[in-house]
């Protein structure tokens, strides 16, 4: 049963992947990465249940924080950067 | 009992299965940017929350049944708010082909 | 059959070297290049990594009932290439970045045709 | 079928000529690569790399294309003459491949030497079910303190290079106005981020202190550490950020980190025994071993997350 979940993650993942490399726009390879990278999560989680040795979660807890953490620079890098390459400030959220 | 508990996670992780699938093939066959959006938030929470309830079910109560709850809890935090802040940007960013698109896509209101 | 398969991991190891080499090599643009010193190092860890598994092997957490692990030797040595990688990475970013401040591009080209005259 | 994903991953890397979507992809690759340690046993390896790749390092890329130009011109020269020289390498490595031991072998050479006695041994000697912590920071010490000696001193090169001689510090106001109200950044974020901030960092020190037991260590808490910074700071402001850890802190940390993986080092040559032997430390040899691991840890999470933040602030900063 568990592999049957993990097949069902690696083949969303590879469409994911698929997507990642069409993406039109920068936005849908962000949206694709992400669902990447919540795809590795639960691939990471079930495969420890598949191996017998669920204890490895620890990786799966971490990879589900980078994964956000990494959206949202993404998309603040995006977002400076495409305004204005030479005053690209990345750190004005607040005070704007 | 456990018998009840087995049925009941492999119903969940392969109902997560069933919607990362058609998730991914969502986020490959939709038309622009803002419809896969939605493909990509059904197996952003929908089958990640099945697939983990579905974990926990085997793991039982234990140090690994909290960590999954903690990982569903963080997804299903952070997964909307990246999604809201991906829609934002797309939004704001003066993305035109992608607001252009947006506009004549009739299936958004 | 069996030559394929058992060989195929250090076959994608090669493959993805040489993909970074090839993109260290051809492209003229910095960053690119970086990003290809990347998917080196990514495929000389994959490398090391494969070699360490053990058929039917595990993790090389010790825990009951369990009796073969993977050899731990690689992962230590990767695990601390990795933080090592990305700390050079980091200095190579920042070469980047004053070489573009500098000469106003990252193009290996225009640099060369900059710096010829002078 | 995971590597075949990389290998189709790497091939969009090359083709594709938009720098962002590049950096996008290379994400995208170091998940998969940390999926495929995973698969591989190597759980600690994994840890780090998806800390780092996905994190760290796509940030820090992210941060120099905004500093550089985003897309890259068509080549100009021929891309025949170095295809050849890769075609030409690869089938020379491809031959070499043929002799190594097959994918898996339990007898392969590198399974036969040193390897076991790390897993025989370090239980009685050691005592912590992580083998791959006991080789890191006990048997393969001196390495370890080279390899976090390198992260300081690129540290402290990109602190001379990004550091010193700051472009432009006056910043143009009608331009901010115009970021603020396009870019205004959402009250979503800023709540989610305040909540989830807290729980992060005590995951990271878990991660630091729980790495005698499970995957995790130094290497990964410090990752995890300046990941939070990282967002802290991509929410809140390089300024607010600044102000809960300044510069000049993480400069002494980072330096602090190493001199306290050197210094016990050198307790162990007080206490009578090698550079970097803990057994002699406290007198149980085991309970030497575990205060001298964890204190070692503690010296690699502190450098690696004080470098790592040194180098987000620096980048973030060269802007302004």
């Amino acid at each position: 049963m568990f592999a049957a979940a993990t097949l069902a993650i690696l083949v969303t993942m590879g469409l994911a992947l698929i997507r990642a490399f069409r993406g039109p726009t920068v936005y849908d390879r962000i949206l694709a990465v992400n669902m990447f990278g919540t795809k590795t999560v639960l691939f990471i989680a079930v495969f420890g249940f598949l191996t017998g040795r669920p204890d490895f979660l620890d990786i799966a807890l971490a990879y589900a924080l980078i994964n956000f953490i990494s959206t949202v620079a993404v998309l603040k890098f995006f977002a400076y950067g495409d305004l204005d390459n030479t005053a690209a400030t990345p750190d004005e959220g607040e005070d704007g | 009992m456990t018998m009840i508990v087995d049925v009941l996670s492999w119903v969940c992780l392969l109902a997560g299965g069933f919607l990362g699938i058609s998730g991914g093939i969502g986020m490959l066959r939709f038309p622009d940017f803002f419809t896969r959006l939605h493909a990509a938030g059904v197996t952003d929470t929908l089958c990640a929350g099945l697939i983990l309830l579905g974990l926990m079910m085997q793991a039982g109560w234990g140090l690994v049944a909290v960590k999954l709850f903690f990982i569903i809890l963080f997804l299903s935090f952070t997964s909307p708010v990246a999604a809201h802040a991906l829609a934002r940007a797309a939004l704001h960013g003066g993305l035109k082909p992608l607001l252009h698109k947006a506009e004549e896509d009739p299936s958004k209101p | 059959m069996v030559t394929v398969l058992g060989l195929y991991n250090y076959w994608i190891a090669i493959f993805l070297m040489m993909t970074g080499f090839y993109v260290v090599i051809a492209h003229g643009n910095l960053v690119k290049k970086i990003v290809g010193l990347n998917i080196f190092q990514v495929s000389v860890f994959i490398l090391y990594i494969s070699m360490g598994k053990v058929q039917g092997g595990s993790a090389p957490i010790l825990a009951a009932g369990v009796t073969v692990y993977s050899n731990p030797l690689p992962h230590v040595l990767i695990l601390t290439a990795i933080v090592v990688g990305v700390a050079t990475t980091a200095l190579a970013l920042a070469l980047v970045v004053r070489i573009n401040e500098a000469y106003g591009t990252v193009e290996e080209d225009d640099i060369h045709s900059q710096d010829e005259p002078g | 079928m995971l590597l075949s994903f990389l290998a189709i991953t790497a091939i969009a890397v090359v083709r594709l000529r938009d720098l962002f979507g590049v950096v996008m992809l290379f994400s995208i690759f170091s998940l998969l690569s940390a999926a495929i340690f995973v698969t591989l046993d190597a759980v600690d390896v994994a840890f780090t790399e998806a800390a780092v790749g996905a994190g760290i390092s796509t940030v820090l890329m992210l941060a120099t294309l905004a500093l550089t130009a985003r897309t890259e011109p068509p080549p100009r020269h021929g891309t025949l003459l170095p295809l050849l020289v890769v075609c030409v390498t690869g089938g020379a490595l491809v031959y070499g491949t043929l002799d190594m031991p097959r994918f898996g072998d339990p007898q392969a050479p590198i399974h036969q030497h040193v390897a076991p006695r790390y897993l025989q041994d370090s239980p009685a000697e050691i005592g912590l079910p992580n083998v791959v912590t006991s080789v890191l920071a006990s048997y393969r010490g001196y390495d370890t303190l080279g390899e976090i000696t390198v992260i300081f001193t690129a540290g402290a090169g990109v602190l001379m290079l990004l550091g010193a001689g700051r472009r432009r510090t006056a910043h143009r106001d009608d331009d901010k106005d115009k970021r603020g109200s396009a870019m205004k950044h959402s009250l979503v974020l800023r709540v989610v981020a305040k909540i989830l901030i807290p729980f992060v960092l005590l995951f990271a020190l878990y991660v630091q202190f729980h790495g005698d037991f499970g995957p995790g260590g130094g290497f990964q808490a410090g990752v995890i550490f300046a990941a939070v910074f990282v967002l802290y700071t991509l929410i809140f402001g390089l300024k607010a950020a600044r102000a809960v850890v300044s510069p000049r802190v993480l400069h002494v940390l980072s330096a602090l980190g190493v001199l306290l993986f050197a210094g016990v080092g050198v307790a162990g040559l007080f206490a009578g025994g090698n550079f970097l032997d803990y057994s002699v430390l406290v007198r149980h040899p085991v309970a030497g071993q575990h205060l001298g691991i964890l204190l070692i840890e503690l010296g690699v999470g502190v450098t690696v997350a004080a470098v790592m933040i040194m180098f987000f602030y620096l980048f973030a900063g060269r802007t302004r």
